[in-house]
């Protein structure tokens, strides 16, 4: 099989009873395009979700519909070609996120970010995904970790950690309850985290642990659309967490991780875990109830909470994180179309790691900047480090001078002393 | 032939073909769709995907996000041409009386003055979304020759039932044949259009709330 | 000589005055379904009108439409009209009976060839050789091709002679057919309706006997004066279908309130004639009037419509046998052809080959 | 048993102010000095209740005529002058033509030049005889 082959053989593989019904209900009405952040912000009719769906459409109807065979049959229709997937990679990368918002609004019900994302499936196999994904996806798979950090770098961060709150890290602990996994721009940028939930999980008295073999959660194989490399990437974390034994493996604060590990993972290595996924945020509302976190003064500071799509549309965590946030935040304000709704920070569904895309995920940071605008904050608060990287980036770009934090990070600032 | 025997035949055997295309073919395709199966999660689901499914099949039909001012025009044009369209399809006593033929049961009919409204407002509103779809970029990027031809389908048994009871044109046997031909053709081309959307929307949908329904998702 | 023969000289010879002859002009008008205006000129065109012949046959028929003729309510106008006419033949009217019946219609005939008027009730059987309906041993099909050939126009009088009417209804055992599926040589004026209005039939001679010509048609050759609108067009009830008002049973509110007829099974909409205006019984009403829906009885095969108490837009067939057939047949279909499909898919998933790293 | 038949208002309908204001708007083309015409009442579609109204609405004013021709007929000036009425009946008393005339005096009543040339050589024939034969 030549590439194109392989591309549109993988594309039959992955349409399914929803595609097929989804491209048939489809009545061209256009609406999508007014959910989505890349139409939105430049109104280029392209961009309209559906669209940038079309080859994966043609190979539906010549593959699966009665009329379509009889007129591939009789020769009478186009078959998709290898210029016409190439045409298609920047609409299918460069300009979705993945965030989901086209399948909220379909009038006809059409969960179109379920199409982009299995669509990506044939595209990387016709070898037509961008270069930066590629790249990271390499880095992932060779080194661990798409940014390239490694073991080394983690372990940095549990020395400087140990030594700053006198608490031991622990690594490879057998028998834990919970598995912590990061993701790779904590590792690089945010190494606070390793401080803070090591903190929290202190206070918390949590049983925990973190695997020298499973310490990246951050899945570029689900970004660039590949089972096949993403059940490679996201073994190496199901493998640490059996090998150790532990009940619950902790998605860290990064949306698509969590989309990996919580909901894709078990259907790419092809059978359940022998333990559950638990976003940190989830696992900080559930000690919160518990009354086993407990924060101690208030920051005064205006500040918002930028839901990551991974989290609230496709994950279903809305409710927990500004739980969090009342504990601290007196004066935490919503941005409109917050929650469900909430609008993407632009990098996304591995466009961050796509350098091609970086003047279009600029240009439609403006949508982020209305929401920030409408309230103005001093700070946002958000639950993914990409997200936060992208937001630090759009406001470099926008000279808006915010300051933008993780929740997890924000509520182990005001942890309570121990009280025993 | 002559006007009354081919008002006969589209009452009659036009009517009998129109509905074994339109029966067969959308059992067909509908079967044909879920039949094409997809995998089970393997996950664990944190919510119902049945209930929530079937909350989205009747939800997404008032439920929409916020929108553009094109969004809001196909939006609401789209509501007044789909109520238009059902208001008169199900409650003009005439359609009844043809429904009661079939199912052997009835019901209650809308005023005229009722379905008068609906029904210009209807062809009014499909006449807005067909110009809409000619000059909305968006639109008109997605557009085919199938996008036309199905306008003109569904809009044709619209026109001829309105001149029909407004005694508009034609003479009666005229137009009820002309109306009753277009809805035979409207029939026919269900299975085989974007029209099977009339089903597979809620298909669609029960499937997007599945899909939701299963990681919690509450919208 | 010849205007000793005009309905003028005649009438004037009755002792008939201008004045009486302008009523009955206005009579005719009336009669003819004309612009009230033109009694003028009817008087002007009856100045000179000649006295036809008229030849009638009866084939395969009931003898109503000559009861509705006789039983007509303006006798005083008929015998008028037929003062006018000479009717040389109609085996039911005349007093001359057997060989001398059969006699006075080939003088008739040979007369007056090439101007007389054939008048046609019923339908004719073609099947076997036309034996199904004879006359003094000879078939009806035999007897309208002889006549045919001299007559000057022909006016096929009731549904069974313009279009078939009952004798053609399924499953027609006799072949039954129209004039005019027989005749195609000559002008053919049909008068449906089973029966035709009386008013009608005149109104029609009184045109010929007029103006010399028949009267314009509409495309099944009936006279658009009278048939060129539906009952429903002129129903007195019309105003309450307009506002979706219908009687559901015949014994309901609606029924007693005199509301539509449509969903009884009225065929009003889609029948042509002149039953709503010129009615029936000297003006005594016509069915809806009494309270039923018409039959559509002057349209072509109205007897095989479906029934009449099946309102217009209910289906003239069975649909839900062939709907039931189709819904199974479709299923069937989708489970074989779905079985290919994934049998695709699965060859799909075979022939994948895994992605790995060295493909980026 | 007692059937109750009632008929609900028979003049609701609304066939009867259609021909009232397309009489009215006749008569106004009279009264500026425009044609006469005619409305052929048996071309229109009148429920018996919806004739009758009409005669009701129309009245009688102060002309009534009758013409005795094969048959009887009627002629009479409604009340609103200008408007007849005209009914013609055959011998059995059938009416054959049933009319509206919108005139100052319906064509109808007008003698007519063919009967005055009749009537005059009627009258010369009874001048012109001896006084003898008047037996």
């Amino acid at each position: 099989m030549n590439t194109l082959q392989r591309g549109i053989n993988a594309m039959i593989e992955q349409i399914d009873a929803p595609i097929a019904t989804f491209f048939t209900s489809c009545v061209h009405c256009g609406l999508c395009a007014d959910s989505c952040l890349f139409y939105t912000e430049t109104q280029d009719p392209k961009f309209t979700p559906i669209y940038k769906l079309e080859p994966l459409r043609r190979i539906w109807q010549q593959e699966y519909t009665f009329w379509g065979k009889l007129m591939s049959q009789l020769g009478l229709s186009k078959p998709v070609t290898d210029a016409e997937l190439a045409a298609w990679e920047p609409l299918v990368y460069d300009s979705c996120t993945l965030c989901g918002r086209c399948s909220l609004a379909c009038p006809v019900g059409n969960d179109i970010v379920y199409m982009v994302r299995k669509m990506r499936e044939g595209m990387v196999a016709s070898g037509h995904a961008p270069e930066g994904l590629k790249g990271a996806t390499q880095r992932a798979i060779g080194l661990g970790s798409p940014m390239g950090v490694n073991l080394n770098t983690l372990m940095a961060h549990i020395h400087n950690t140990e030594k700053e709150t006198g608490l031991s890290v622990p690594l490879d602990k057998e028998g834990a309850d919970y598995m912590m996994v990061l993701s790779s721009a904590e590792i690089a940028e945010y190494s606070e985290i390793v401080s803070a939930v090591t903190r929290i999980f202190h206070q918390a008295g949590v049983s925990w642990t973190m695997a020298s073999d499973g310490f990246e959660g951050t899945n570029s194989g689900i970004q660039i659309g590949s089972s096949d490399l993403a059940a490679e990437l996201l073994s190496r974390v199901v493998r640490a967490a059996e090998r150790l034994k532990v009940k619950y493996v902790i998605s860290p604060e990064c949306g698509h991780a969590y989309t990996a590990l919580r909901w894709e993972g078990p259907n790419l290595i092809g059978r359940p875990y022998h333990f559950e996924v638990i976003h940190i945020i989830e696992l900080l509302d559930q000690l919160r109830s518990e009354g086993r976190l407990r924060t101690e003064g208030l920051d005064e500071t205006r500040m918002t909470f930028h839901d990551p799509c991974q989290m609230v549309r496709r994950g279903g965590v809305v409710e927990q994180p500004r739980n969090l946030l009342h504990m601290v935040a007196p004066n935490f304000v919503e941005m409109p179309d917050a929650g469900i709704q909430n609008w993407c920070c632009g990098g996304g569904g591995g466009v961050s790691a796509n350098e091609r895309a970086e003047p279009l995920r600029i240009k439609v940071f403006s949508r982020k900047k209305a929401q920030l605008d409408a309230i103005g904050v001093d700070t946002i608060v958000t639950s993914c480090s990409n997200c936060r990287t992208m937001l630090l980036d759009g406001l470099e770009h926008n000279s808006m001078n915010l300051n933008v934090v993780g929740l997890t990070e924000l509520i182990a600032e005001h942890l309570a002393p121990a009280s025993k | 032939m002559n006007p009354q025997d081919l008002l006969y035949w589209v009452r009659g055997t036009g009517l009998q073909i129109a509905a074994a295309i339109f029966v067969l073919g959308m059992s067909y395709r509908m079967l044909h769709l879920v039949l094409l199966g997809r995998k089970k999660s393997l996950a664990i689901p944190r919510g119902s995907e049945w209930a929530y499914g079937l909350r989205i099949m009747w939800q997404r039909s008032f439920v929409l996000p916020e929108l553009s001012a094109r969004g809001k025009f196909t939006v609401v044009a789209g509501y007044i041409f789909h109520l238009g369209f059902l208001i008169t399809l199900f409650f003009l006593s005439q359609h009844i009386d043809m429904l009661r033929a079939i199912l052997k049961f009835g019901w209650p009919a809308l005023p005229r003055s009722v379905i008068d409204i609906a029904a210009i407002l209807s062809i009014a509103a499909m006449i807005a979304l067909l110009v809409h779809r000619i000059i909305d970029p968006v639109k008109r990027l997605l557009s085919d020759f199938q996008d036309y031809l199905t306008w003109a389908l569904t809009f044709l048994p619209l026109l001829t039932g309105f001149m029909l009871l407004r005694s508009i044109g034609f003479g009666y046997t005229t137009l009820l044949t002309l109306h009753i031909l277009s809805v035979e053709l409207l029939l026919i081309a269900i299975p085989f259009t974007k029209l099977a959307h009339m089903f597979s929307t809620f298909v669609s949908r029960w499937y997007n709330g599945a899909s939701a329904g299963f990681r919690g998702v509450k919208a | 000589m010849a205007d000793h023969d005009s309905l003028e000289h005649r009438l004037a010879e009755q002792g008939i005055s201008r004045r009486a002859f302008l009523k009955f002009c206005a009579a005719m008008a009336s009669l003819m379904a004309l612009p009230p205006g033109s009694a003028v000129a009817i008087a002007a065109a009856l100045a000179k009108a000649k006295r036809p012949s008229v030849i009638w046959l009866s084939f395969q028929e009931c003898t109503g439409c000559t009861e509705s003729l006789t039983r007509s309510h303006s006798p005083t106008l008929e015998s008028l009209i037929f003062d006018m006419i000479s009717l040389d033949y109609h085996h039911t009217l005349q007093a001359a009976s057997g060989f001398a019946a059969e006699k006075s219609r080939d003088d008739a005939m040979q007369a007056y060839y090439g101007k007389y008027l054939l008048l046609v009730d019923g339908s004719i059987p073609t099947k076997d050789g036309g034996v199904y309906s004879t006359i003094a041993g000879r078939s009806n099909l035999d007897l309208l091709h002889e006549a045919a050939k001299g007559a000057a126009a022909i006016v096929a009088v009731g549904t069974c002679a313009a279009f078939g009417g009952i004798p053609m209804a399924k499953p027609n055992p006799t072949g039954a057919v129209a004039v005019s599926d027989l005749i195609k040589d000559k002008p053919i004026i049909n008068i449906s309706g089973c029966p035709p209005i009386p008013a009608v039939i005149t109104g029609v001679l009184a045109h010929y006997l007029t103006f010399g010509e028949l009267p314009a048609l509409d495309e099944l050759g009936r006279p658009k004066a009278f048939y060129g609108e539906t009952i429903h067009d002129h129903c007195y009830r019309r105003p309450f279908y307009d506002q979706g008002k219908f009687a559901k049973t015949f014994d309901d509110e609606g029924a007693r309130n005199g509301w539509c007829l449509y969903e009884l099974g009225c065929k009003g909409p889609t029948t042509h004639n002149a039953c709503a205006t010129t009615k029936w019984n000297g003006g005594a009403g016509f069915p809806i009037e009494a309270g039923h829906g018409c039959l559509g009885c002057s349209e072509p095969n109205f007897w095989d419509a479906g029934s009449f108490y099946a309102p217009l837009p209910a289906p003239s067939a069975d649909v839900t046998t062939i709907a039931e057939v189709a819904a199974v047949t479709g299923a069937a279909a989708a489970v074989a052809l779905s079985a290919l499909d994934r049998a695709k898919k699965k060859r799909a998933q075979q022939a994948h080959e895994k992605l790995t790293v060295k493909d980026l | 048993m007692i059937i109750n038949v009632e008929v609900a208002d028979p003049y609701s309908v609304g066939n009867i102010a259609a021909i009232l204001s397309e009489i009215a708007s006749r008569l106004g083309t009279l009264a500026d000095g425009g044609e006469t015409s005619l409305i052929d009442l048996k071309s229109l579609p009148l429920s018996s209740g919806e004739y009758e109204h009409l005669r009701f609405t129309l009245g009688r004013g102060e002309v009534t005529a009758s013409l005795d021709a094969i048959g009887m007929s009627e002629i009479v000036e409604t009340q609103f002058s200008g408007v007849w009425w005209i009914t013609h009946y055959n011998d059995q008393g059938d009416i054959v033509a049933d009319l509206i005339e919108i005139a100052t005096i319906p064509n109808i009543l007008l003698s007519q030049p063919e009967d005055m040339r009749t009537g005059l050589a009627l009258l010369h024939a009874i001048i012109s005889r001896p006084a003898s034969s008047h037996d």
